[in-house]
């Protein structure tokens, strides 16, 4: 089974069964009999890595591959790459028996660079999910796949007498080689037929924007390494842009090397980059176009129409005309095709540097609201007799004004490909499963439009089909997915370098270059004007931070993970400036009910420092109606608001409160401004005071061997969780549900707690990702009376799980509070092949908490007294430093002078939190660099 | 005034006031000795195995080296379990008896795996490197027992914790030099006392004048 | 009168100073087998015969004493030498901390030992013993107080004895039979 | 002189009256929740209970702590009793003693319950094992351990010391009514005491110097309680006067209960001969002492918090006395402290329908003050991104009126059992009384 995928490596040759004759010598002849060992050994190095079993059972199994081969599936890596919004990111899947335990970063992939996203470690657990789509459905009910190979046949029948009139394929966006080939042939063999596609998240002003200032179809993708002055209207390079990690990793490294680019963030709803902006300016939509037109206008962009003003706009000008070339404008989702094209239009005055224009990396860019809305209506017609929809869900997420599930229900044939019977599916006569894209073959454009190859690291569920498989089965010359995709990258590469770029490409997880920038004019005319918005409110949708689109819904890790800023679980809340919520009398957790367009929900208000007024913030993704018990009915639905069109902004939204309350789960209930001495911050180049090694009366330890330490630098942190959620995966810790959370038992060991200082109505933010601090006079041992935590030679604070009774008297004393409790029984749901065997599962009543990845260090080390040298510094990872996009992470020997940990514990913003306490924590943190005076917000 | 108490009342008490100490001097000695004895840990006791394997056979008899099929035991943590691909290797041509192979031959048809029961298993928190042991010289009958005589494999210590700490605290007293930790009759003590190459250095430290072992450190074997 | 051996006399009283007088004329008259018994303590009796509860107290401290070099000593042991582990980088051998046991330790041992001691040197428990023969003595746990001359001393004789006692007007002389 | 005595050892003889009989049914019924409650932790884990990070305790250690403050005082104050030689003794420290066994044993459910893996309770001894591990004697927790088995034996050695003799009389009594039964049982524990003289003396000695250990003891074992919350650096338990602090406001649960208890006892079972007005009189201005104790703790409190430099200790204390911790500590300040200061009135402090409400309230007042530590000590911790709330769940209120419900029924059973009153040290100060009287 799994031994059919070929490894990171390349695909070694199985090694033969052992031949009589080789070990007739052997047994008799030692140097021969140890060849033939060498022989063996290749392949039965990692057998029987199995063992995540009862412990204490006797006879406890013990599994033998059936083929040599199998062993090398046992523990393997994949490169490949998983999509957001259609673009994707590479990873690296480790695997253990043939099942994905981890999802990491692909160094080599531009849209990574080694790091990751809460969505993608999220996918070992959607890929584990037991509520996840098995069977090929017919009305709800399993039918054998015969069944449905028959009924594509008579489609295909059918729809060729007629050219294949009445045919609609719907996808989500699509920029995969392979599949955009796949429907070119399908439309190509039926004229009639037409292709849509669907994306709630897309943001169709954007590509509008760069019609209207280019006329081409064009992406604008920023390097923030190379940017001085940076203004971000409503965009979100650090947050939800595509390539964020890329992104996030330039900023930082920028910052780290003294240059780092001024980010000025207008923008109505914080963002995470809004939150780290040097500058931000909370800009409600009814004004965004107001001031880019007054900030073009004070720099002379040519063409544009007159208008425009806004207090700030002087002083972010200027600061853009210094930075010249320097310079940068990005406009985000949420900003009009306007905005949008004033933002190109300043960058092209400035001749900016700071960004590229690259071609579009979806195969068919199109406006895909307008594209769903065409495809309704024509359904509303009864045009449309057969309809595929190939991994969308247009009921749940198409704008409830569309109506497309009462379309749908007038379309006689209609086949749903999706990973979950979810909203769609319980409208489509078919449902077949898809695969996970940890499963199945396929290609995929990154944002900046470079290829790669997307290869499966475990076996496929018998029933599931990919789009391509459905598609050619339509086409009566089925082929599977990797055939077709082997196919396009012949064809792209030419056969003779075929042989040796496809490894080449499945061993780095890249299969290419990205596509060289465009030297654009700006065409005439570019300039529209938008009719300003007015009355009443404005409704601003926004992707949450936690399920985006609300495709990840079903996730646990990610609805139980807190909203970087909110700090909210499992729902949604209706986010306003407080003054706004002030004014209309109300508080956090009250139940309102908001009205647009004749249509309306109820949600909890949450007052929002820095939110702008004016407006209120509606995430999507909430409110699930099908698909699985995690996501259905987390929060309100935000789509059933949305207008037809699936803009980002409607004015008009009226608001009752309705005098009841609902609860919003959140771990943040202090609600505290001030981060006391937690959080410090130095200026531009300073130092902070040094406290020298506080006294104690005992003698200190030796620790001669290695001396584990851990740097966090608070000002490379965004706050976006990755770190907090590759914990999680990684040492199988548990999801404990919006119940427990409200009574303050979530289980993460490692948290970022989030502070605001400065005034409520545009405070500055700050993480701060709070792991074990592992003291070297920890307060938590003394006061455990059963030595069930105490100090290993290393120095790591460990947690003797076997021996622990529970008194959590450990808890009580640690100050930094990173203790975590079983207050139940978590294992019978963590005991499944997405656990890390490596990492043992905790009983009711013990506890447990951040081991800096203690078997990261053993497996290192075993690693390197086998090869007989020494452990080389960086060579241990820990997840969340793995995890990290900016790099905030450090980790390392403290006794290595030269170690990277060393260099940063030198560092004059190096500072220990609540130093004062002597606890000597061996997590420690460097200070964040304040913006300047005049930066302030 | 009459007696409550017959003469007898006095020597009754004291009976029962002596019985019941020893009795509970008694249960206490009991449970010590129970649980460092081999029925409480399964020592000598065969499990249920798909293919009736002998060690006698392969190893005895044989003299199949233990690497042959558990060939990880100097590279990885898991020593390693032999393919049903390498069993049948051999068992094709010799001895091959088809009944007893079922198994074998339905996990290569499936491509699923051959699930032997583990004697030596340890807990799930505890973590146990089959290569750094064997590395440090320590030899695979220090745990394993003389498996070799084995016609069905037995467990033969009772891998507890304070077996295992036993070793740790004083890991000289059990390696063996290179040759002779595969080897099926270690020499005697003495002679390795004497040609011992490579006793761990376990390096111990001084604290308070109190020498400390990081091998006896809990992180060493727990995770 | 009786058949079996007579214990001894047994001479009720209805007043403790009753009482410690003729224990102090029985003490004068030189008996030394004698025995007082009586409601309540009376420590002027008790005086008169001569006893010292000091051996009470030596038992307790000496147990006191043992008990906490017991519990200081195995708290050092088990965390200098059975098992050293760093914890929370405090030395092993941090001896404040291990004298609260040992201090509670002291005092279970002492309380117990005072109880045990007390009832060795009594002699008791003892369910069954010949002073209960004699007439009344329930009342020993009431309001009465008896002198008791045993038939074990050598001064004792049935007559001389019985005439001796009526002589400190107590309530009544009885004869205790032993068994 | 024989009828001093008959009236308690009847009281223990006569066959309950229908008041009691009730009253032990409702016991009954209170320990079946009990144990009820017992069963849905030990099978469904703590997490049945309202904690959390961070009030990883809550209503057990509350409940534990209070239970340990009654059980001292009430022995404390039996000690001291003995010790001096007070006349009050002869009328309340036998009760006072049961009191405090009765409640040490409420108290010893908690240390037990509330750990996480209740069944392993036993690794806090130090004990050969197959691990080789070893209890860590630097943890309050083993010292507490100690602390509760040394204060559990220690205590009831102290009350059976006493009883010994009495039991004795019970025995004889019995057997002059021919009911050797009960005859035999009670001769069984009465080990065969004849009163003796000699033994008498040795009794003396051994009863006066359990009584003298008692007080040390107790002292540390309160003080252990607390330590386990002074060890550690939570900003409003970190400090040196914290377990003075809970020894003194300790006080006014344990002798607010004895003067409770006397009074129904005088009620109940008819002893107003020995308990009388007087003790009556000075138990309650006992009771009012401890008080004023309490309310000293209370004001040095306040003032060392205010002093404090430390600005995190301040800002605890702030949240505690004046945030939203203010009706807990301000209710135990005037239950535990103001309260009893109305005892000074002569008027009020004779009559039984105020001194018992006053002794239960002084109590619960203390019961507050606990709650205000543990609970309300967490409002400011060091890092502000941990504080939560804790709302303690079904079981855990079943658990406290167990617990509660226990100890009412031990109390009933003592006095239905065993005399209540001390009869030997009635006879000795009778006699005492009439020896100075001849001296007149």
């Amino acid at each position: 089974m799994s031994a059919r995928l070929p490894p990171r490596h390349g695909p070694d040759p199985a090694p033969e069964p052992p031949q009589p004759a080789a070990l007739r010598i052997g047994l008799h002849n030692p140097a021969e009999r140890r060849d033939a060992l060498k022989l063996m050994g290749a392949s039965l190095a990692l057998a029987a890595l199995a063992g995540c079993d009862d412990p204490d059972e006797f006879g406890h199994p013990l599994h033998a591959p059936a083929r040599a081969s199998d062993a090398e599936a046992s523990a393997a890596d994949y490169a490949t790459v998983l999509e957001l919004d259609g673009l994707s990111r590479g990873v690296i899947v480790r695997t253990r028996n043939g099942h994905p335990i981890k999802v990491e970063g692909n160094p080599q992939h531009p849209a990574s660079l080694g790091a990751t996203d809460i969505f993608a470690e999220a996918a070992v657990l959607s890929l584990h999910d037991p509520n996840r789509s098995r069977r090929i459905r017919r009305d709800g009910r399993p039918v054998p796949a015969a069944m449905l190979d028959e009924a594509l046949a008579m489609t295909r029948a059918e729809l060729q007498a007629r050219g294949g009139r009445g045919l609609r394929i719907l996808t989500g966006p699509v920029s995969s080689p392979t599949l955009a080939r796949m429907l070119g042939a399908v439309l190509a063999a039926f004229p009639e037929a037409r292709w849509h596609q669907h994306d709630p998240l897309a943001d169709d002003a954007a590509l509008e924007g760069a019609l209207r200032a280019f006329g081409k179809p064009v992406v604008l993708v920023p390097d923030l390494g190379l940017a001085r002055t940076v203004l971000c209207l409503g965009a979100d390079p650090l947050g939800h842009m595509p390539g964020h990690l890329r992104h996030a990793r330039d900023w930082a490294a920028a910052r780290a090397g003294g240059r780092a680019p001024r980010l000025i963030a207008a923008e109505a709803a914080p963002s995470l980059t809004g939150a780290r902006a040097d500058r931000r300016i909370p800009l409600g939509p009814a004004e965004a176009e107001s001031f880019a037109r007054a900030v073009a206008t004070m720099l002379g962009v040519e063409g544009l129409a007159a208008g425009g003003s806004h207090p700030a706009a002087a002083d972010v000008a200027a600061s853009l005309r210094e930075a010249g070339t320097e310079g940068l404008v990005m406009a985000g989702t949420g900003q009009d095709a306007a905005t949008h094209a004033l933002a190109h239009a300043i960058n092209a005055r400035l001749g900016s540097m700071a960004r590229r224009l690259l071609p579009h990396p979806l195969a068919r860019p199109e406006p895909m609201g307008a594209s769903l809305a065409a495809l309704a209506a024509e359904m509303a017609a009864g045009e449309v007799t057969h309809l595929l929809i190939l991994g969308a869900n247009p009921a749940y997420d198409a704008p409830a004004a569309l109506g497309f599930g009462a379309a749908l229900r007038r379309v006689p044939f209609s086949l749903h490909l999706g990973y979950r019977q979810d909203e769609t599916a319980r409208l489509c006569p078919w449902h077949v499963p898809l695969p996970h894209p940890l499963e199945s073959w396929g290609d995929s454009r990154a944002f900046d439009g470079t290829p790669a190859i997307r290869q499966p690291a475990t076996a496929l569920p018998s029933e599931a089909r990919g789009e391509v498989e459905v598609l050619s089965a339509l086409l009566g010359r089925p082929v599977a997915a990797r055939e077709a995709v082997e196919e396009t990258w012949r064809v792209e590469w030419g056969e003779d370098d075929f042989s040796e770029r496809w490894p080449a490409a499945l061993e780095a997880g890249v299969a290419g270059e990205a596509p060289d920038a465009l030297d654009l004019p700006l065409s005439a005319g570019w300039d529209r004007p938008t009719a300003p918005l007015q009355g009443g409110l404005a409704a601003i949708f926004s992707p949450d931070p936690g399920v985006r689109g609300g495709a990840e819904a079903h996730e646990a890790w990610l609805q139980e993970m807190p909203r970087p800023l909110t700090k909210i679980v499992w729902g949604n809340a209706a986010l306003m400036a407080p003054a706004t919520a002030a004014g209309l009398g109300l508080s956090s957790g009250d139940e309102v009910e908001l009205s647009l367009g004749g249509r309306s929900i109820l949600a909890p208000v949450w007052p929002m420092p820095g939110h702008a007024p004016g407006c209120v913030t509606l995430p999507l993704g909430g409110g699930r109606r099908a698909g699985g018990p995690v996501g259905e009915g987390r929060g309100f639905d935000a789509y059933a608001l949305r207008p037809a069109d699936g803009t980002w902004v409607a004015q008009g939204l009226s608001l009752r409160a309705t005098g009841r309350k609902l609860e919003v789960v959140t771990t943040d209930s202090h609600h505290r401004l001030d981060p006391g001495d937690a959080i410090r911050t130095v200026a531009p180049g300073g130092s902070l005071p040094q406290p020298e090694r506080d006294a104690s009366l005992y003698r200190d330890w030796p620790y001669p061997g290695h001396a584990w330490g851990m740097a966090i630098d608070i000002d490379a942190c965004i706050g976006c969780n990755a770190c907090a959620l590759a914990c999680q995966a990684e040492n199988n810790v548990p999801v404990v549900g919006p119940l427990a959370v409200s009574q303050g038992r979530e289980m993460h060991w490692l948290r970022v707690d989030r502070y605001h200082h400065g005034p409520e109505d545009n405070p500055e933010a700050s993480f701060q990702p709070v792991p074990c601090m592992h003291c070297e006079q920890a307060p938590c041992e003394p006061v455990c009376p059963v030595n069930a935590t105490l100090h290993d030679h290393e120095g790591l604070n460990v947690m003797v799980y076997p021996r622990c009774i529970g008194t959590r008297t450990c808890s009580n004393n640690c100050p930094y509070k990173v203790r975590r409790f079983n207050w139940s029984d978590h294992r019978r749901f963590l005991d499944t092949p997405a656990r890390n065997p490596d990492v043992s599962l905790r009983p009711r009543g013990v506890m447990e908490k951040c081991t800096y990845c203690i078997h990261r260090i053993t497996t290192a080390r075993s690693t390197a007294s086998t090869e007989g040298r020494a452990l080389r510094d960086g060579e241990v990872e820990t997840a969340c430093q793995r995890a990290c996009p900016t790099r905030a992470i450090t980790f390392g020997d403290l006794n290595d002078p030269e170690s990277a940990i060393s260099r940063a514990r030198r560092d004059g913003r190096h500072y220990a939190m609540l130093g004062h306490l002597g606890t000597r924590p061996r997590t420690t943190y460097l200070a964040r660099i304040a913006t300047d005076a005049e930066d302030a917000p | 005034m009459a007696q409550i108490f017959s003469t007898r009342a006095d020597a009754r008490l004291r009976l029962v006031l002596i019985v019941g100490a020893a009795l509970i001097l008694l249960i206490g000695a009991a449970a010590f000795a129970y649980v460092r004895s081999g029925n409480a840990w399964a020592i000598g006791r065969p499990a249920e195995q798909p293919v009736p394997f002998s060690h006698a056979v392969h190893a005895g008899g044989l003299g199949l080296d233990c690497r042959f099929c558990h060939a990880g035991v100097e590279r990885t943590a898991e020593a390693g379990m032999p393919s049903a691909e390498t069993c049948l290797g051999c068992h094709e041509r010799v001895w091959n008896v088809t009944a007893q192979f079922a198994p074998l031959r339905a996990a290569i048809a499936q491509g699923t795996a051959v699930e032997w029961s583990s004697v030596s298993r340890l807990p799930d928190h505890a973590r146990f490197d089959h290569a750094a042991h064997t590395q440090a010289g320590v030899g695979c009958e220090t745990c394993h027992g003389k498996v070799e005589e084995m016609p069905r494999t037995v467990k033969a210590e009772s891998l507890s914790m304070s077996f295992c700490l036993d070793c740790h605290r004083d890991p000289l007293a059990n390696q063996q030099p290179a040759g002779a930790v595969f080897a099926r009759d270690a020499p005697p003590a003495a002679e390795l006392q004497a040609m011992r190459p490579h006793g761990l250095q376990a390096q111990r430290y001084e604290h308070y004048g109190i020498e400390v072992s990081p091998l006896t450190r809990c992180s060493t074997c727990h995770q | 009168m009786s058949h079996p051996p007579p214990y001894g006399l047994m001479a009720e009283f209805s007043g403790a100073e009753a009482m410690t007088e003729a224990v102090r004329a029985a003490r004068a008259a030189g008996w030394a087998r004698l025995e007082a018994y009586s409601p309540y303590p009376v420590p002027e009796a008790a005086e008169a015969l001569g006893v010292s509860a000091a051996p009470v107290g030596y038992i307790a401290l000496a147990a006191a004493a043992v008990g906490a070099a017991i519990s200081a000593g195995a708290a050092w042991y088990v965390s200098v030498h059975l098992y050293p582990v760093n914890v929370g980088g405090r030395p092993l051998n941090a001896w404040p901390v291990f004298m609260p046991t040992t201090y509670l330790v002291a005092i279970l041992w002492a309380c117990a030992a005072a109880l045990i001691g007390m009832l060795a040197l009594n002699g008791l428990p003892r369910l069954h013993h010949p002073a209960f023969f004699a007439r009344g003595f329930q009342r020993a746990s009431e309001d009465r107080f008896f002198l008791f001359l045993s038939a074990e001393d050598p001064l004792y004789d049935t007559e001389e004895t019985a005439r001796f006692l009526r002589g400190l007007a107590p309530l009544r002389v009885s004869e205790v039979r032993s068994s | 002189m024989s009828d001093i005595t008959a009236p308690i050892a009847e009281a223990a003889l006569r066959p309950g009256r229908w008041g009691f009989r009730l009253s032990v049914l409702l016991g009954v019924a209170g320990v079946v929740v009990l144990a009820i409650s017992v069963a849905a932790v030990l099978v469904a884990g703590v997490g049945v209970w309202g904690n959390n990070i961070p009030h990883v305790w809550g209503f057990d250690l509350i409940a534990y702590a209070w239970w340990i403050g009654i059980a001292n005082a009430a022995s404390l104050f039996a000690a001291i009793l003995v010790l001096r030689r007070h006349g009050l003794r002869t009328a309340v420290n036998r009760f006072a003693e049961a009191a405090a066994l009765a409640a040490i044993l409420s108290a010893a459910f908690y240390p037990i319950l509330h750990l996480g893996r209740p069944w392993l309770f036993y690794w806090t001894l130090s004990y050969p094992n197959r691990m080789e591990l070893w209890p860590q004697f630097g943890s309050a927790l083993v010292w507490d351990f100690w602390g509760i088995m040394s204060h559990v034996v220690v205590t009831s050695l102290f009350w059976f010391i006493g009883l010994i003799p009495d039991l004795a009389t019970m025995r004889d009594r019995a057997a002059a009514r021919g009911r050797i039964r009960a005859a035999r049982a009670y001769g069984l524990l009465a080990l065969g005491w004849r009163g003796s003289v000699v033994h008498w003396h040795r009794h003396q000695a051994a009863y006066r110097l359990v009584a003298a250990l008692v007080l040390p003891l107790l002292l540390w074992a309160q003080t252990v309680v607390a330590l386990e919350f002074a060890t550690t650096l939570v900003p409003a338990w970190h400090q040196a006067r914290l377990p003075l602090h809970v020894v003194v406001t300790g006080l006014p649960s344990g002798l607010g209960i004895v003067l409770a208890l006397a009074a129904v006892l005088r009620l109940a079972l008819s002893l107003e001969r020995f308990i009388d007005d007087a003790d009556m009189d000075l138990l309650a201005r006992l009771v009012a002492c401890a008080g004023l104790a309490a309310g000293l703790a209370y004001a040095h409190e306040l003032l060392i918090g205010f002093l404090e430099e430390d600005g995190t200790t301040r800002a605890a204390l702030k949240a505690r006395v004046l945030g939203a911790g203010a009706p807990a500590y301000w209710g135990a300040v005037l239950l535990s402290a103001v309260l009893p200061q109305i005892l000074w009135f002569s008027r009020l402090r004779c009559r039984t329908a105020i001194v018992i409400p006053v002794g239960l309230l002084a109590a619960a007042g203390v019961w507050l003050d606990r709650w205000s530590i543990v609970v309300d000590g967490l409002l400011r911790d060091h890092l502000p991104s941990m504080s939560r709330g804790y709302t303690p769940s079904p079981a855990e209120w079943g658990l406290l009126g167990g617990t509660i419900a226990l100890f009412v029924l031990v109390l009933l059973l003592f006095g239905r059992l065993v005399p209540a009153v001390s009869m030997f040290e009635t006879r000795h100060e009778e006699s005492e009384a009439e020896a100075e009287e001849e001296e007149r």
